[in-house]
């Protein structure tokens, strides 16, 4: 007898699936590819060029030879594959899609909510476009990547996400942080 | 308008009216005022008793050097003890009571202490006190603590929130006055990036209450222009109502904003006060300077004020001090004042110079006495009268309040809270700040210029300089045209001969000239020793006032120069800083982030009962109706694991995949027992060591492929066996291929135990986990029915058939749903770690409660595990210490009590039956215990030495603590299936 | 002079102007039967403990600084005996029997007060760990408490007993646990020290250690050469400097420990408390101000101060502890420079060279033993024999295998 | 140095981000060595006061052991590598 699973995101029930934006916004992304790729050593540059040339997928530094590639396109699954595919022996794919929550902050004020738990300079000269870093939040680490102007991508671990997604609610509560699941 | 509220000038807003209550009174004040210039407008001087003599005390300054005029404002758990009145911003409403008096202010027994000073000199509970013995506790100490302290804590829960923030800049200007200002302005316009913040409700500093005009206009217009400016450069920061109080290593500033305090009604929304930690390249002090008061007879009269306070209650706040004001200076800014008084029509009594030789002019009509000193003061709320000595004859001058000017010193505080010590400049009569580097400079006052054009000057050079640091550069900024200034200029004074009565060196903490003559006396004329004998700069100021006058007259006695005695050590923090605003948000259930296992809905849904397990939240029983306690409850759980079958969460363990070519050569290093010739689809118990030998962590690792293994590691320990092992490969290994990557997220676990389990585990997966097909310590990915892919493992924490069925995070709950269905017809239960921890006791598997850090493999029953074959591992040359293979080293037994229904319990200790309690005598102790329902009775593991030689002897479990002895026999800590029959069935 | 009401009443009617000072201020002589090295709370406690019961007559502390200028004035003068381990309690205890008699053998009020000390626990196997410590203190005989929750609330009411992240159970009591007061005990025992002969040499540092034919016969000064039989190193944070001068290989790391005070209270703490789920302690002065701390800031350091990063932590355990604290401000954060020894117990041992003894090692928890310590130290300094007390405390002890590792940590001296 | 590390990898970081492991001059011995080598080795500090080199690792970053080579009485800090770069070149 074949079992149907229903998979459940971490923040369901915590997160309303819709309401209105506020000009501050923190979308919970669900259905999100996310693998760790480590490269092999000695191929790191290698590994870091296949990477960046490809377009479905978004590159995230994490550490020397070590990335977080996140993807809504594809499935965990396909992504996993396409990847091997692609780096073959030069590096270690690993799956994380469920064991990371990806947040996606987004407006003005975002950099001001923002430093209330981040210690790097996040202002538009330091931290541009396409950057990305492994910080601590709080007390909690996270990935985050500056996705657009004022937009910044969060990736963390799934069993921290409903206390991070507790604290950056304090954080942007001056600002009438709205919250809820990306449609 | 009150009494002492002048009719105009100011920047007070007259048509904004604020009610507030000052000991319960009702009082007025205006938008704009302080606490303290709305007091001194409402006639009220008294403010405050003493510390030590509970003499009453008033108002002396504007600032936060204020020693005196400490209140506790607000009610309930919105309570502030020992706020400085002289900083505090009026608000309507605001509640106001003065401290450390009983009955009243005004009427304070207390005060007897007064009679009594000659027995209360410094240090003298040093000298009694001691008899008999038991009494200071009793009787002498809380009689002590009662009289001391200053306000009341009411250490009730704080309904306002705080919070922290990072601020990232070039520059960092502290202090807004004329150099500050000036400073912003040039490096704002050069582009900086430049933090402007002030400890002021206003930025302006001392401008605010200026006279001397620039260009041409009063200096708070001038404020005003270049606020406006500032406030249009988007590079700039302005923050006010923020008190930089630490500089750290690295240029690392902490700032304390108190973003709601002046607020009668707070948003919920905003935090009451916010702790900025600013990151500066660069950071310049424009601090000030603070004026020294004069160390006379009675100089701690209500009335008795800084003469540079008396100006800013006149300048800033419109308000009078008093109506007949006496000045009493050794320099020129005694003058500054009485002008600035006359100018608002205030009579000035005379203006007593210590310098015989002065030449200073005084306003038109103002009596001058020169070469004079106060020697006494009258007055009991409120000043009425100076006796002021010259040349041997005394007069009696009348007067409501008095201005006193020392001079000046440099407020070096920030500069010197890491290390760099004070200098003397003999020049300006003070200490000022060395050179600290180049990331942190003092402009205007703080550097020692007291004239307002320098100070302009000086702060827009400081930051032309900082910008070419940087790397910009910058056009000579334009300077403001000041009016005509006088010179400041003073006489260092340190002490006024010929007291009448005391002569206060250090306000708040009664300590007068004497007692630092007393400490000298003593042998405690050292800087440090004789503040630490006295409590000279101890109070809640940290002798903003005082030091440098102690300094002066401990120098004065010892013949020396204040250079040569040196002085105490600024140290953090500027201004005290509440530990809420400290904390942040991180407080109650936000104390530390909380980790939640995928299966948390699962567990939930079957009523679990949830237990802290450091940051997680485990499931620890599933009580069913009619189950009264958790013991019923476990019990259940435990005898159905062992004769049907349960689900327990295991998702919190640690796992950590390993990749490479070197992977099994990196784990044969890591732990005590060989890994490389583990096979593929096989786990393996591994024991890892720390360098000295003792056991640090364990689990099970798997071979998923040649090079690919996945650890497990114990919850308590995941982050620091993952930090552990990278340090190996990078820094011990670096030649080892091998990386690393935790998914300890990724994967739901759960354990499926007990004789049926298998059953249930088949009714799941497509692949066969028959025992032949899968044996004990199997390790595979397999996929489940319907086709999802997990991982199946064929390990067992509790000693039954048993897997653990790892699946993808997000389908947890629903596959840990499907198992309890599956299983319902096997009779499932869903287990806790209290059940967990019952079958593991029962089968002498160890946890952290065994494995404490002081233990060896062999101590544990390891013994055999350590590898003889490998040439190395963590830990291997130290095990063989003496010590750590000694033969009267406690080993791991199972401990059973003789009468079979009595009870042991973790933490009790081993005696030899008879023998006399005591250290030496010690034999060992219970590390955990339970109820064995399986063997209906109460069964321990301990530790006890030469344990295992001992089997079947009796010894005494001893509980002192609990009052409980129990006679136990020593066994195999193995008390279920010592064969593993069920294990491998 | 003695000290008593008497004379404090006989002082204050003739002005205070009689008072003599509380030690001489002596030139060091050329040479010492034994020198002391650090005018700390061990040093003074020793050279009194040497004169006094063990009849050496002819003894130098000498102190860089001033007396008192180390940790014994910088700690949050904490007092307890309630250790697990067989190698430290009888010592600790033992220290605990002398404070108790102190101030009337030191003729100087410490101030010592027994007003109990409370460690918080917060889970299980914390509950456990503590009653294993509880049962080990009074296998020395000494009375230990577990207080349950109920107890507890009675007791400490201002706790975090609602809204804690790690939820308070209860609490170990040793009430005869308590602090002193810190200065006095460096005070009091240099001034007991200087009654009995002592040369007290205060802004003497020490250079050098000279050797001839593998023995100590002096040490090179700020203050020139002084020579003597016997030296002892009593030197807390600065151990490892002062023992590389007679090359001593020391399992020691110097680390910076912050405390607090805060303003001015009336009496709201009477305890001492320690948080379980940290390491948070705190406990009000005489004068009012709450005095805590909690970690080491983790880094070798010999600067006496601290990270804001840490300072930041020790609040926010300090608000999850006592939420009433929120608004009582800090007024002071200060640094002192911990001997962090490999397993987080102390050393008082003899040394490779015979007549060069070790005092150090004292990790967070110097204060307490400081009667102890100086007995012990002179104990072995006067008669080359351990006191019994102390048997474990060698410096061997690493290299054979015999740690004391009461927080089961390893040799990592940070986590200690 | 105790507030901000500049981490090879990731830029300037709080210290917050990093876990302190202690000496990082002191090198692993051949298991061969004697009794006395590996005594030092893992409880023997130099414990100087001045420059030091320490281990830290930036565990919310990179998670690279890092070798922070400072002053211990200014914490001035005068260079940050990788650990493993610094572990090839004591010839490991």
């Amino acid at each position: 007898m074949p079992h149907q699973f229903q998979e459940r995101h971490a923040l369901e029930e915590l997160v309303s699936m819709n309401a209105a934006a506020a000009a501050d916004h923190l979308a919970v992304v669900a259905r999100q590819a996310i693998v760790v790729v480590l490269a092999a050593e000695g191929q790191e540059a290698s590994v870091a060029a296949l990477l960046t040339a490809d377009e479905e997928i978004s590159v995230r530094f994490s550490a020397p030879g070590e990335w977080l590639v996140v993807t809504g396109l594809q499935t965990p699954e396909l992504l996993q594959q396409s990847l091997a595919a692609l780096l073959r022996e030069t590096a270690h794919c690993v799956d994380q899609s469920h064991g990371r929550v990806l947040l996606r902050l987004s407006g003005a004020n975002s950099r001001a909510i923002l430093a209330k738990g981040i210690g790097i300079d996040l202002h538009p000269s330091a931290f541009v476009i396409g950057s990305s870093a492994n910080v601590l939040c709080g007390h909690i680490s996270i990935n985050l990547a500056l996705v657009d102007k004022n937009s910044f991508e969060i990736v963390v671990m799934r069993s921290f996400a409903e206390s991070l997604l507790h604290d950056l609610c304090e954080m942007g509560r001056a600002f009438d942080l709205s919250v809820f699941f990306a449609p | 308008m009150t009494a002492y509220r002048l009719s105009a000038g100011g920047l007070v807003d007259r048509a904004t009216s604020l009610n507030f209550t000052f000991d319960g009174q009702s009082m007025k004040g205006l938008a704009g005022d302080t606490l303290a210039s709305a007091l001194l407008a409402n006639d009220q001087m008294l403010v405050g008793r003493s510390f030590k003599y509970h003499r009453p005390r008033g108002i002396v300054t504007a600032g936060a050097s204020e020693p005196n005029a400490l209140m506790t404002i607000g009610s309930g758990a919105r309570t502030d003890p020992n706020t400085k009145a002289t900083v505090a911003e009026l608000y309507a409403g605001l509640e106001a009571r003065s401290q450390n008096s009983w009955p009243s202010l005004k009427y304070d027994v207390g005060a007897l202490n007064g009679l009594l000073s000659p027995f209360l000199s410094a240090g003298f509970y040093y000298k009694t006190f001691m008899w008999p013995a038991a009494f200071w506790e009793k009787v002498y100490e809380p009689i002590i603590r009662k009289a001391a302290g200053l306000g009341r804590a009411v250490l009730e829960r704080d309904p306002e929130a705080y919070e922290k923030c990072w601020a990232h800049c070039d520059l960092l200007v502290v202090g807004s006055g004329p150099a500050g200002l000036m400073a912003a302005l040039t490096a704002g316009r050069a582009g900086l990036r430049v933090i402007l913040v002030d400890e002021g409700f206003r930025h302006g500093g001392s401008l605010l209450s200026e006279t001397t005009p620039i260009d041409g206009e009063p200096a708070a217009a001038f404020v005003d222009k270049a606020l406006s400016e500032l406030a249009t450069l988007p590079n700039v920061t302005l923050m006010a109502r923020t008190t930089v109080f630490g500089w750290y290593d690295d240029n690392v500033f902490g700032a304390l904003e108190r973003v709601q305090k002046h607020l009668a009604v707070p948003s919920s929304k905003l935090p009451a006060e916010r702790v900025w930690r600013i990151a500066a390249k660069r950071a310049l002090l424009a601090t000030g300077a603070e004026e020294r008061p004069l160390v006379f007879g009675g100089n701690d009269r209500p009335g008795v004020m800084m003469a540079g306070a008396l100006s800013t209650y006149a300048n800033r706040y419109g308000v009078a001090a008093g109506k007949l004001v006496a000045l009493f200076t050794n320099g020129s800014a005694g003058y500054r004042t009485a002008a600035d008084l006359a100018a608002h029509g205030i009579d000035i009594a005379a203006i007593i110079d210590s310098r015989a030789d002065s030449t200073e002019v005084a306003p038109f009509g103002t009596r001058v006495i020169r070469g004079g000193s106060i020697v006494d003061t009258k007055g009991r709320s409120r000043l009425s009268g100076i006796t002021v000595e010259r040349s041997g004859f005394e007069e009696r001058i009348d007067c409501d309040a008095m201005g006193m000017s020392g001079g000046f010193s440099p407020v070096i505080h920030l500069a010197c809270q890491r290390g760099a010590k004070p200098v003397w400049s003999e020049t300006l009569k003070a200490f000022v700040a060395p050179d600290v580097g180049a990331g942190l400079r003092l402009a205007g006052s703080a550097a020692g210029l007291y004239a307002l054009a320098a100070c302009l000057k000086d702060g827009a050079d400081k930051a032309r300089t900082i910008a070419s640091d940087l790397g910009l550069l910058t056009s000579a900024a334009h300077l403001p045209a000041v009016g005509e200034e006088t010179t400041a200029s003073f006489t260092a004074l340190w002490y006024v001969p010929g007291a009448r009565s005391k002569a206060f060196v250090d306000f708040q903490n009664d300590v007068h000239a004497k007692d630092l003559g007393l400490a000298l006396r003593e042998g405690f004329g050292h800087v440090e020793h004789a503040k630490r004998y006295t409590t000279n700069g101890m109070a809640t100021d940290q002798g903003k006032l005082s030091n440098v006058n102690a300094v002066g007259i401990l120098a004065g006695m010892q013949g020396v120069s204040p250079a040569e005695l040196g002085t105490t050590t600024f140290r953090p923090f500027y201004t005290p800083v509440p530990f809420g605003a400290l904390a942040g948000t991180s407080r109650d259930e936000h104390a530390a982030p909380k980790r939640v296992s995928p299966l948390h809905g699962w567990a939930a849904r079957n009523k679990a009962v949830f237990i802290e397990s450091g940051l997680w939240y485990r499931s620890s029983w599933f009580p069913r109706a009619g189950e009264k306690t958790w013991r019923e409850s476990v019990d259940r759980e435990v005898l159905n694991v062992r004769e049907n079958v349960g689900l327990c969460d295991v998702s919190t363990l640690g796992k950590i995949e390993v990749f490479g070519p070197d992977a099994a050569e990196f784990l044969n290093r890591l732990y005590c027992n060989p890994f490389l010739k583990l096979p593929v689809g096989k786990a393996r118990y591994g024991l890892m060591l720390r360098e000295d030998g003792m056991v640090y962590d364990d689990g099970t690792t798997s071979r998923l492929s040649d090079e690919h293994f996945l650890v497990t590691t114990t919850t308590a320990l995941a982050g620091g066996v993952m930090s552990h092992m990278e340090y190996c490969a990078q820094v011990l290994w670096p030649e080892l291929k091998v990386r690393f990557c935790s998914v300890s997220d990724q994967w739901a676990q759960m354990a499926i135990a007990g004789p049926k389990s298998r059953l249930v585990v088949q009714a799941l997966v497509e692949d066969d986990v028959s025992n032949a097909a899968f044996p004990f310590l199997a390790a595979k990915a397999v996929t489940l029915k319907g086709g999802l892919k997990g991982r199946l493992f064929r390990i067992s924490f509790s000693g039954e058939l048993a897997y653990e069925l790892a699946v993808p995070a997000g389908y947890g709950e629903a596959v840990a749903d499907k198992v309890m269905d599956v299983g319902r017809m096997h009779g499932i239960c869903a287990y806790g770690l209290e059940a967990l921890n019952v079958l593991r006791i029962e089968k002498g598997h160890v946890t952290h409660a065994e494995l404490d850090g002081r233990v060896t493999p062999d101590d544990a029953g390891f013994g055999r595990m350590l590898s003889s074959q490998k040439a190395d591992f963590i830990g291997k040359r130290l095990s063989t210490r003496f010590g750590l293979t000694a033969a009267d080293r406690m080993q791991m037994v199972g401990l059973k009590p003789v009468e079979k229904d009595k009870d042991i319990r973790a933490g009790a200790h081993l005696l030899r039956e008879g023998a006399k309690p005591s250290t030496l005598n010690d034999q060992g102790y219970v590390s955990s215990a339970c109820y064995s329902p399986v063997l209906g009775q109460f069964i321990a593991l301990g530790f006890l030495k030469s344990g295992r030689e001992r089997y079947g002897e009796k010894v005494v479990v001893w509980d002192r603590l609990r009052g409980e002895e129990t006679l136990a026999e020593i066994c195999n800590p193995v008390f279920v299936d010592p064969a593993n029959t069920k294990l491998n069935s | 002079m003695r000290y008593s009401a008497f004379s404090i009443v006989r002082n204050a009617l003739s002005g205070n102007v009689n008072w003599k000072p509380a030690w001489r201020q002596p030139d060091p002589k050329p040479f010492y039967d034994v020198i002391i090295v650090g005018g700390g709370g061990h040093g003074l406690a020793t050279a009194y403990y040497l004169a006094k019961e063990f009849g050496v007559r002819n003894i130098a502390v000498l102190e860089k600084g001033y007396l008192g200028s180390g940790n014994v004035g910088r700690n949050t003068t904490i007092v307890r005996s309630n250790y697990m381990l067989p190698g430290n309690e009888p010592f600790y205890e033992f220290s605990m029997k002398l404070w108790e008699g102190l101030e009337q053998d030191l003729n100087y009020n410490a101030m010592l007060s027994q007003r109990g000390i409370i460690n918080l626990y917060h889970n299980d196997g914390q509950r456990d760990a503590y009653i294993r410590r509880g049962n080990a203190m009074w296998m020395e005989g000494v009375p230990a408490e577990l207080l349950d929750r109920a107890a507890l609330k009675k007791l400490l009411p201002y706790l975090n007993f609602d809204h804690a992240r790690f939820p308070i159970m209860g609490g170990l009591l040793q009430k005869r646990g308590g602090t002193a007061r810190h200065d006095a005990v460096a005070w009091g025992f240099g001034r007991a020290a200087d009654r009995h002969g002592v040369d007290l040499i205060q802004n003497c540092e020490v250079t050098g250690i000279r050797r001839e034919n593998g023995l100590v016969t002096g040490v090179e000064t700020s203050r020139g050469f002084i020579g003597c039989a016997k030296l002892g190193l009593a030197a807390a944070g600065n151990t490892s400097r002062v023992g590389q001068m007679a090359d001593l290989k020391l399992p020691i790391e110097s680390h910076v420990l912050q405390a607090f005070v805060t303003e001015g209270l009336k009496p709201a703490i009477d305890h001492v408390i320690t948080y379980g789920a940290g390491h948070f302690y705190i406990s009000q002065s005489d004068k009012g101000g709450l005095v805590f701390g909690a970690e080491i800031d983790g880094y070798n350091s010999y600067a006496q101060r601290g990270n804001l990063a840490t300072v930041e932590h020790v609040m926010e355990e300090g608000v999850t502890m006592i939420p009433g604290l929120s608004r009582v401000r800090v007024l002071r954060s200060w640094g002192g420079v911990m001997d962090m020894s490999m397993d987080g117990s102390p050393i008082i041992s003899r040394t490779p060279i015979d007549n060069l003894y070790l005092n150090a090692g004292w990790c967070y928890g110097g204060f307490k033993a400081t009667p102890a310590s100086g007995w012990c130290f002179a104990h072995l300094i006067a008669k080359n024999e351990t006191h019994p007390a102390a048997r474990f405390l060698r410096l061997d002890r690493f290299e054979r295998g015999f740690p004391i590792d009461e927080h089961g940590a390893g040799p990592q001296p940070n986590l200690h | 140095m105790a507030s901000l590390i500049p981490c090879p990898h990731c830029g300037v970081r709080p210290k917050e981000e990093f876990a302190i492991r202690g000496d990082a001059s002191l090198v692993r011995p051949d298991p061969e060595s004697s009794d006395e080598t590996w005594n030092d080795y893992v409880h023997i500090r130099a414990n100087p006061r001045g420059r030091y080199r320490e281990h830290w690792q930036h565990v919310a970053g990179c998670r690279r052991w890092l070798v922070v080579e400072r002053d211990t009485f200014t914490h001035e800090v005068f260079s940050v590598t990788d650990g493993s770069v610094r572990a090839w070149e004591i010839g490991r």
